[in-house]
């Protein structure tokens, strides 16, 4: 199941999701929010998205994926705005009957999104702030 | 025709909207925003979505599409 | 932290063990029980371990993973005795700065804690049972 | 001394600790384990620990030392 929410993720929840009898596995990536990025500390982070589109392609990740594993069942949950260090922006769950493959589709799953899916994050600093990876 | 802007384009014209007139292409857009914008010529990648899925430079643009502005993307 | 235990696992606790302000990211492995194998119905499954050395060896894994990858937190938990289909016979969770350290130390845990830690399953079937992995 | 058993060696031996006497080796031990259960023959390998370490043929064992024998391990 693919969702943006502004609610904070419920890692049991979506684990629970995509537990299969005919599962073996589940892998999991959860993403949190750092206390610093190249050195500097961060205060917060900020996410928005484009939610129609962010879905679409979210969808297109999961079933692209499905397509290269054999998965049984995937779950992929982002929230947007403010976040604290230490809170959870993304979580990924990938149940497969054999684990190799729930490493290898969880992991393509968040490559994928950090490069395709429209959605930004916003790094908070003491002294000022930055839209990440929006400048050389 | 209305423009969705997120992130720092949506910063950086100030606004989640922008309407703008006689823009037949998606590349006549980018160039249109990279023009009145300049800032926006400093971004890392621009790319135009229309009716939610990435479109190519010579995509043409009709009023009722859903159009927005994708400054490089960083979820996750 | 690594534990043996009869009780059932607890993903979103342990989960939240390894979670750092240091750490951009948590991967987490979770075993479930498989409704078959080898295309042969599976009733359950029964877990025995070597508690002591069970625990001593996966404290040895853990340990070799943090020197080869720069682990903040890691958590294995084990569970012994019957376990149904669709129960959880174990859960590494591991956090790290950046992702792909995490997704790489948690596949060598669970590669690794198959090869070498003490712990012994058997599948209960329809009509008979087999130790796995014990005979050619 | 005292060796525990587990898993198809404790189903094969009957019991979770066996008794044995005048052994002197982890070598001598997995000899006598196999000419006494010829079961135990047929695993796919068979390694002893002592004081929770797996343990090499020529080790020589001591009366105080906790030795269990370990058939192929399935954990996770």
């Amino acid at each position: 199941m693919i969702r943006i929410t502004e609610e904070p993720l419920n890692t049991q929840a979506i684990v629970d999701s995509v537990i299969s009898p005919n599962g073996g596995a589940v892998n999991v990536f959860i993403g949190t929010v750092r206390n610093s990025t190249k050195g500097k500390e961060v205060v917060r982070l900020e996410f928005e998205a484009y939610e129609p589109m962010a879905t679409k392609e979210l969808t297109k990740i999961a079933e692209d994926a499905k397509q290269r594993w054999p998965i049984l069942k995937v779950a992929v949950h982002h929230r947007v705005g403010v976040l604290d260090i230490s809170e959870i922006p993304v979580v990924i769950a990938v149940s497969t009957p054999h684990r190799a493959a729930g490493f290898e589709a969880c992991q393509y799953i968040i490559d994928t999104l950090k490069q395709t899916v429209p959605i930004w994050k916003k790094e908070i600093f003491e002294d000022g702030e930055v839209w990440v990876a929006a400048h050389p | 025709m209305k423009v969705k802007l997120f992130g720092i384009t949506r910063e950086i014209v100030g606004g989640p909207i922008l309407e703008v007139d006689g823009i037949g292409t998606v590349g006549e857009l980018k160039a249109f925003m990279m023009s009145t914008y300049p800032r926006i010529k400093k971004l890392n990648s621009l790319m135009v979505a229309v009716n939610s899925e990435y479109a190519k430079e010579d995509l043409a643009l009709h009023e009722n599409d859903e159009i927005a502005l994708i400054p490089p993307v960083s979820g996750g």
